[in-house]
Order: C-alpha cells, then structure tokens, then sequence
C-alpha cells in the first residue's frame, strides 16, 4: 500500500515536472512565434466559434439556477431582493464568469485537443513531424495555448453576461424581481474586472497546455487516446479550480477582504 | 571495409522500456547505399532500432552514429537537423489527417526551406505520378485505402531525397501482388537516389527481393546477418526454422510484456 | 456567401444533433428491454462498481474540498460587511448541497468515469470486440453497457453524498482560516437554518446527472467511427453532452422541484 | 439458375453487397461441403472479410440468398441469430480478447453464459480448450503480455469452447511471423479432422493456402472468379490465377487495395 502511494507521488512529481517543461517550452515557443502560418486564426475559430453556443447554453442555465437559489434563499432570511443583482454581477465579473466559462472550455476544447493530438501520437504522426524538423510543442501547442488565451477571456465576458441576463430574467419571472432593480452594475470595481482578466487568461493558457500535455504522453493505441482525453479533462478543471482558489484567496488577501 | 565511413553505426546500443530489455547490445554498420533488411519474431526490437537510427528514440548505452553525427545525447533541434536527411515511411502511415494528400508530400520540403513554393510543386507533382497517385492532390487522407495511403507515405518519405531512407513493415497485411507492386515502388526510387535503406518486415520472402542483406533480430541481440538471397539456407538454424516457418526448432514462442 | 454558409453549418450541426439526442434514445431503450428480466452480468457489475468509485473518490473528495471552500470565498465579503457570521454556514451549505455539488461532482465523474467508460467501449468498438461478442451469441449492450449504466448512476449518487460532506468541511476549514469563524458557528448555522429536503434535492439531481452521464458516455462509446481518431471525437462528444444535459437537468429540477 | 435444392452445408447464391456506393460483390456464388477446409483467396480490399461477416447477420447482404444446412440465414431478424452464431464460431484478425480478462476467464465467457456453468467448472472447461490449442500453461497470463500468434489461438481456444460445426477465420495468418503462422495452420487442419469442424479460411498467405486448403474459392471483381483445388489452382492456366500465385506485380489482375 505505502509502495502504491510512494509510487503514486513519486509519478505525480514526474508529471508536475514534464507539465512544467511543457509550458516553459509552449511560451518559448511563443517567443519563436512557432506554428504554421494562419494556424492561429483556424484555432480561434476551433476554439472560440464551435464553443460560443455551448458556453452560451450551459452558461445560460447556471445564471437562471443561480439566481433562482439567491433568491430563494433570501426569500427565507430578509425577502429584500434589491441587493441580488447587484452582488450577482460582482460575483460573475469577478469569479463565476471566468471560472464557469473556464470549467466548460476545459471539458469541450481540453478534450478536442487531447483527443486531436493523442490520436497524432498513437498514430505517430508526432513522429513524422519531428522528421521533418518540426518542434511538435512549437507547431501544435503554441498556437492553441494563444487562441485558448484569447477565446477564454472573450467567452468569460459573453458567457458572464448570459449568466447575468439569464438571471436577471428568472428573478423577475418567478420573484417578481423589477430589471432596473436587479441590472445594477454599480457594485463592479476597476479590480474586479483586472481579477476577471487574470483568471480568464490564466485558465486560458492552463487548459490547452495540459490538454497538449496530455496528448503528447498518449501510448499504445485507441485506448491511449481515451486515457488522453479523460486525463486532460480531469487535469484541465482541476487546474482551474486551483488556479481559482489561489487568485481568489490572493485577491482578497491583498484587499484586505472587501473584495 | 569500403574507403567511405559507414552511413550508419550502431555500437554496443541498449534500450530497456520499463522492465523489459528490448535491445541488449547491438553492433551493426551499413554502408552508404547498400539496402539492409531486418527480420525477427514479433516485439524483437527490429522497429525500435529504426527509431534509434532516426533519432526519435534515446538510447540507454552505446553510440548511434548516422550519416557522420552521433546522435546520443543531443537536443531535439540538433536531432531535427539530422533527421531532415532521413525519410521514413512508418508501419500506421502516420499521414497529417489534417493536410491534403498534396499538402502531406509538400511538407518536409516546406519545413527544410530552400525551395522556391513554385519548385516544391513541381517536386511533389514528380512524386504523386511516380506513386501514380495523380489527381489524388486535394482529397483528404482519411478518404484514402489503406494502398493510397502508403503510396503516400512512400511519396512523403522519398520527396526530399534522402541520403537515408527507413521502412518501417512497409507491407504489413498485403496480398503478394499489391507487395509486390509496393516493392517495386521502393526499388525504382532506390535505383534513382541511390540512398542507403533500412527495411523491416515480417514478409521475409517479398523483402529478400528488395534488400541486399539480411539481419536476424532475436530477444534484443543480433543473432545472424547474411546475404538476402540464401536466407532461406542461413547457416544457423533458429534463422531458417523462421524464414521457413518451420514448427520444430530451437525457437520457443516469443512471449512479449506490454511495453 | 457568409450567411448561407452559417446556414448550412446550423443546420448541419442541428441535424448532427438530433441523430445524437436519437441514437442515446435508442440506446436507453435497449438498455431498459436488457432490464426487464434482469440478467446483468453480476461480476461485469462489480469489476465497474470496485473501477469507478476507487478510481474517483480521489479527484470528487478534492474538489468538494475546493467547492466548499469557493462557497466561503465568494460568502466572505458578506459575512465581514454585515457581520453575519451566523450566515456563514447557511450561505455556503446552500449553495454546495443544492447546487455546486452535485453540478461539480457530476462534472468531475463526467470528466473523470464518463470520459474513460466511453473511451473503453470506443476501443473495445473499434478494435471488433463488440462483433466478437456478437460471434458469442452475447448482446454487447446487455453484458457491457448495462452494467456500467447501473454502476455509474449508484457510484454518482454515493460520491455526491459523501461529497458534500467533505465540501462543507472545506467550508468550514476556510472558514475557520480566513473569517474567524469557528467551528461550532459553523455547525449550528447549518444544522438550524438549513432543511433536509435540501440535501436531499442535491441527491435527487445526482440520479438524474448519473443517467444522463451513463446514457450518453455508453452511446458515443458504442457509435464510434474510425479509428483512433474516432475514439477521441467520441470521448469529446461524450464530455460535452454530459456537461449540456447535466446543466439542463439542473435547470429543470431546481424549477420543478426545488420549492 | 438457382436450383432450389441445396446439398451443400454452407451456400452462397448470387450475394451482393455495396458500401457507400461502391459494389464490392456482385452477384457471388459459392457451395461448402460439411468437414471441408474452404480458403477464400483474393487481393487486400477485394471483399474478402465481408463476406464471411455475412453467414453469421455481422452484416445483412443487398441481394442473393445464403443457406446453411438446409436453411436460409440471411433474413434471421437479430433476436433468432443466438441459435445461428452458437453453431458457426468466428475468429478475427485482432484476436477480439478481453484484456481485462486472463485467457482462462476470456474462454469461459461463452460458457459461463450460455450453458448455466458455475464459475469454476467454466473455468475447469476453459482450461481444457485452451490445452486443446497448446496454451494450458499460459491460461492465468492477461492477452496484452502474449504475442500476436499466442492471442489467436487463445481467440480460437474461445471460439470452440461452445463446441461449433462451423468455424468463420479472418485473415488468421496475417501479420504474424512465418511460426506462429504455421502453428495456426496446423491448428485448423486439425480442427477439421479431429473435430470433423467445416472451417471456412479468408486469407492470402500462400503458404496456408497450398498447406491445408482442401479447396480454394479465388474472389475477384466481386464474384468467385474460380473453386479448385490447391493442385488445380497452381497448375490453372488461367492468367490472373497465376499472377496471384506467382505474387508478379505485372500482370492483368486489378488490385483495388493498391
């Protein structure tokens, strides 16, 4: 058991390590401006089009449920809901936008790309590259670790306001909530939104760089594909998660807790 | 020993996956432009050495020494430099399923630089005709039969000239007249290049009529080399119970460990 | 032209769709015949009960653990402007059984069973042993995805359980760390204001999330196209329709039954 | 022409089949007598595979009829095929084991749910089926640690654990090295006359095809271009026949899988 567990950590160190790698090499590579020519742009339509109306959709029903539950649960204490909207778009912009719009993208665009490149590897496609003199982070990373950066804060902003319009809708449908009330943006800080930045590109350039990371450690043949995939799901909402809790306990450490 | 320096050299080399040793101290030279073929039971190392040769793979001992570099321990921009000199057709075809069949040829010229993009199309244009893949350009690999897609990969593996030229089971699970024909292939753009080859292959009667000598690959060590032609009459007897598909015989079945 | 381009690109999605939303009817159809006079292959049933919860219980109990804590996080500005310590425990106890729980909890065993059952019954797919259990006379959807269907929707429901247990400790550790609110306050503010029916709301919804999750990773599985390609385009699809179900079943259960 | 009258124990009459389009048999005729060794010799990507998937419904075929031992199969809705498939066995190419499954509890499968066995008199049985193909000692390994040749017999071990009349091989030579090769070889051939089993051979390795064929049906452009003897077919005069043999890449014979 002690061994399982050693052996475990030990092998969690090793793959800590090789990520680290990977991503010193990815911004590297930026810095090489690697990737083939309009690669960039074909990525940001990979990531950011066939994304838009996912993120729309499941961000819509998180705002309607999470308005709905403030609420609800205010219903039980005070019953004065002038408060909700206001504090739910400081919570969106500094938090639940980016978070929420982060943990979807790492669940669609980290599997799409641990899926693509897991299959090149199995395939030995990596290896092809690599014959021709290709640097497979420079060529296949780099451009999807700066198109994820981009579309991440791009869709943390839309999917933060489909949350926000969802739920302003739902507050008025089943609390009778007035929308002049409820959209009160009055609440948001110039550092909330410097906090939105950070975590969208953040999360943006975590997911792809595992998700490659992932796909790039792909062996055997089908079923290194999946294990790819569900390896790059897992690491690339757990990083969120963590990357979240690290900024947002920073954040409130440097306000002095009044975020 | 010819006057010229052998093209490849491979001296005392190692290479274990995990617990299993797979090559256990191989020695072996080839000339510039003689073609040696290597056979042996399944998971003998016969592929690995190609890899090694090619430099994807790092040895764990000795010293790989290919067309005058030495390939142990260098970076992977360095091996990439190499490796341009190389061409290399892989087992699964390892076609860029995102590139067109015209794209795939183009690549390894369009990454060497050097070519005007106007010559680099008359090139491939020469090569797709050679593999009498004309008109085939602009479809997509994923469309192709498993032939096409190894005419493609020969196409992509002999557009550059190479000085060296690896065949990885060039016509695994064929019929003997599409072998056949493949081989013909691979020996018209030998007689052209006059590049030194490496070709492995389980087909020991079809490779006999491509390479001038053969390699005998058993557990890691390199039991017999001899001339193509008397393989079938090799003087040590585990090569000819194999070559002849004898059931009795100092061979015992190959057990394999997942690598 | 642009527009009739998006057109098409809708309507091909939409169909794409449907065919899914179909084939993962179809496939619960059968699923349920398999049951009506249950013969579930016993040991398959426990081989995936023992896989998929020891092979989750890590990566659930973590991110309860962040769940929780995220539940202060953003409740922390609250408690310190109205010095509503009481509130703490209700604030965040709320929100984790009734909502973040079981939406991360199901998203995280999407990511973590859902994807790797799915990449299994791809490989097992496209590698024939689906037709090799055909050749038995053994119907694949009876010995394979029955089992794995009951086994995800009981190990969602136990991991959602324990899991909330463990977020709301996570929420009572940063609590304690980061508002001074200790332990006991905690305990009380949640056992007071909160009602049995909330936990159980959270369990209700991780039945329905465990369905959706099984029937769709099963399908995607079990239609795979193509080789190791398809196997990660399958496990991409199966992610991404367990993220979009799993917010619509949210939305409709929090409506329907949350009162 | 069809004669309604069928002897033969396994018949194909006039089958066609087509993917997305392309025809790949067209109007196929072929009769297999019970106890025989039938190879079904052809080039890559001429159909081969396909058609053996057909005798057990893996496939539904567009036209034609197919019989075995006096009955029509290929309308059988898939709820009536457990019956069909207990009696004609297949092996694949990819050997189709479990590998989360020791070759022991991959043999007992089929056991253990179609004749009510216990899980040890499976296992007991299994073992017995796997000494049958000279794997007893090997029967607690799991298959990703055996070689290729070592997973199809343990893949043929399975297949005759429901005792078959008929056994359907997929191309069982192919990839394997020259002795694993003929050890598969031996293994059918004694299948048909120890077992008295009809197996029926898709291949286009010579040296099964002239070592225990007893006929030799060759499929090309979608119909069985000719049904001899091993003995017939090397001294047949036929042009195309003696370009496969000869394994001569000039010649008039198409090859769709080039």
């Amino acid at each position: 058991m002690i061994a399982r567990i050693g052996g475990g950590v030990l092998g969690a160190g090793r793959a800590a390590r090789e990520l680290w790698i990977v991503y010193v090499s990815t911004l590297a590579g930026v810095l090489r401006r690697g990737g083939a020519r309009g690669e960039l742009v074909r990525q940001l339509h990979a990531i950011g089009n066939k994304s838009l109306l996912f993120i729309v959709v499941t961000l819509g029903f998180i705002g309607m449920v999470m308005a709905y539950e403030a609420c609800n649960q205010l219903g039980r204490i005070t019953g004065d809901y002038s408060q909700v909207g206001g504090q739910f778009i400081r919570l969106i912009v500094s938090d639940f936008g980016p978070t929420l719009t982060a943990m979807m993208l790492a669940t669609r665009v980290g599997a799409g790309i641990a899926a693509e490149i897991g299959s090149m590897k199995v395939t030995e496609q990596i290896d092809a590259l690599r014959m021709s003199g290709v640097l497979p982070i420079d060529y296949l990373i780099v451009p999807r670790f700066l198109a994820s950066m981009i579309m991440t804060l791009v869709l943390s902003v839309i999917g933060g306001l489909v949350m926000f319009g969802a739920g302003g809708l739902t507050a008025e449908h089943s609390f009778g909530v007035n929308p002049n009330v409820f959209y009160d943006f009055g609440q948001v800080r110039p550092r909330h939104l410097i906090l939105m930045c950070i975590k969208g590109l953040a999360y943006g350039a975590a997911i792809p760089v595992v998700a490659g990371f992932c796909g790039l450690r792909a062996r055997g043949s089908s079923e290194g594909v999946g294990w790819a995939t569900t390896a790059a799901v897992i690491g690339g909402s757990f990083a969120v998660i963590v990357l979240d809790f690290v900024i947002s306990a920073a954040a409130l450490f440097l306000t002095g807790g009044d975020l | 020993m010819s006057v010229t320096s052998p093209a490849i050299r491979l001296a005392d080399v190692a290479k274990r996956y995990g617990r299993r040793e797979i090559l256990a101290g191989i020695s072996l030279e080839v000339a510039p432009g003689s073609r040696l073929g290597l056979i042996g039971p399944a998971a003998s190392g016969k592929s690995v050495i190609l890899k090694l040769v090619a430099g994807l793979e790092q040895a764990d001992r000795g010293r790989v020494d290919v067309l005058g570099t030495e390939l142990v321990g260098k970076r992977e921009v360095e091996l990439g430099r190499v490796r341009r000199r190389i061409g290399m057709l892989f087992q699964n075809y390892a076609l860029f399923d995102f590139l067109t069949v015209e794209r795939n040829v183009a690549f390894p010229l369009e990454q060497r630089g050097g070519m005007s993009a106007g010559d680099i199309a008359t090139r491939v244009a020469e090569r797709l005709r050679a593999v009498g893949l004309a008109g085939s350009e602009h479809k997509l690999t994923g469309e192709l039969s498993g032939g096409m897609k190894k005419r493609v990969g020969i196409a992509r593996a002999t557009v550059a000239d190479a000085e060296l030229v690896l065949y990885d089971e060039p016509t695994a699970g064929l019929d003997p007249v599409t072998t056949q024909k493949i081989y013909d292939l691979l020996a018209a753009d030998q007689a052209r290049t006059k590049a030194t080859v490496i070709a492995v292959s389980s087909d020991v009667v079809a490779l006999a009529s491509f390479v001038d000598e053969i390699a005998f690959l058993y557990q890691g060590k390199l039991i017999y080399r001899g001339p193509a032609a008397t393989i079938a009459d090799a003087p040590d007897p585990m090569v000819r119970q194999f070559v002849r598909g004898e059931l009795e015989g100092p061979l015992e079945d190959v057990r394999t460990e997942a690598s | 032209m642009i527009g009739e381009r998006l057109i098409v690109a809708v309507g091909a999605g939409a169909s794409r769709i449907a065919q899914e939303v179909g084939g993962i009817l179809i496939l619960t159809g059968q699923v349920l015949r398999a049951l009506v006079p249950p013969r579930i292959d016993r040991r398959e049933l426990v081989k995936n009960l023992y896989k998929m919860g020891n092979r989750s219980v890590p990566i659930v109990a973590l991110t309860a653990f962040f769940a929780g804590a995220l539940m202060i996080l953003q409740a922390g500005p609250f408690v310190k402007k109205f010095g509503a310590t009481s509130l703490a425990g209700y604030a965040s106890g709320y929100a984790v059984l009734r909502e973040i729980g079981p939406i991360l909890i199901a998203l995280m065993f999407s990511g973590r069973v859902g994807a790797n059952n799915t990449a299994e019954l791809a490989t097992m797919t496209v590698t024939e042993q689906l037709d090799g259990l055909r050749a038995l006379a053994i119907d694949p959807v009876a010995f394979l995805v029955v089992p794995r269907v009951i086994a995800m929707m009981v190990m969602l429901v136990v991991l959602t359980a324990l899991g909330d247990l463990v977020a709301l400790l996570g929420a009572a550790v940063v609590a304690r760390t980061m508002l001074e609110v200790d332990f006991s306050t905690m305990y009380y503010s949640i056992v007071d204001n909160l009602r049995p029916f909330d936990f159980l709301l959270g369990v209700y919804k991780s039945v329905a999330f465990g369905a959706a999750i099984a029937m769709s990773s099963c399908y995607f599985g079990v239609a795979v196209r193509g080789g190791a390609v398809g196997v990660g385009k399958a496990v991409n699809a199966a992610v991404v329709a367990s993220a979009v179900s799993i917010m619509l079943l949210d939305f409709l259960l929090t409506y329907l039954v949350g009162g | 022409m069809t004669d309604t009258r069928t002897t033969a124990y396994v018949e194909f009459k006039g089958v066609e089949k087509g993917f997305a389009g392309k025809a790949v048999l067209k109007g196929m005729n072929l009769a297999v007598d019970k106890g025989e060794v039938m190879f079904i010799i052809g080039t890559s990507g001429v159909g081969k595979s396909v058609t053996i998937k057909h005798l057990i419904g893996l496939l539904r075929i567009d036209a034609g009829e197919i019989w075995f031992d006096g009955k029509r199969v290929d309308q059988l809705p898939e709820r009536q095929l457990a019956p069909l498939r207990k009696r004609i066995g297949m092996v694949f190419q990819s050997s189709t084991l479990f590998d989360s499954m020791t070759l022991a509890e991959n043999v007992a499968l089929p056991l253990r749910k179609h004749q009510r066995l216990g899980w040890d008199a499976s296992i007991e049985q299994a073992r017995i089926r796997l000494a049958q193909v000279y794997m007893a000692e090997h029967a607690d390994r799991y298959p990703a640690e055996l070689s290729d040749g070592m997973r199809k017999r343990a893949a043929i071990a399975r297949t005759l654990a429901l005792e078959p009349e008929v056994v359907l091989f997929d191309e069982p030579t192919t990839g394997l090295d020259p002795v694993s090769a003929r050890r598969i070889d031996r293994l059918i051939r004694e299948l048909a006359d120890k077992l008295g089993v009809t197996a029926i051979v898709v291949s286009h390795d010579p040296p099964s095809i002239f070592g225990i064929a007893d006929r030799v049906a060759f499929l090309y452009r979608g119909i069985v271009h000719v049904v001899a003897t091993p003995a017939e077919l090397r001294g047949s005069p036929d042009p195309i026949v003696q370009q496969f043999i000869g394994g001569k890449s000039s010649g008039p014979m198409e090859t769709p899988g080039f």
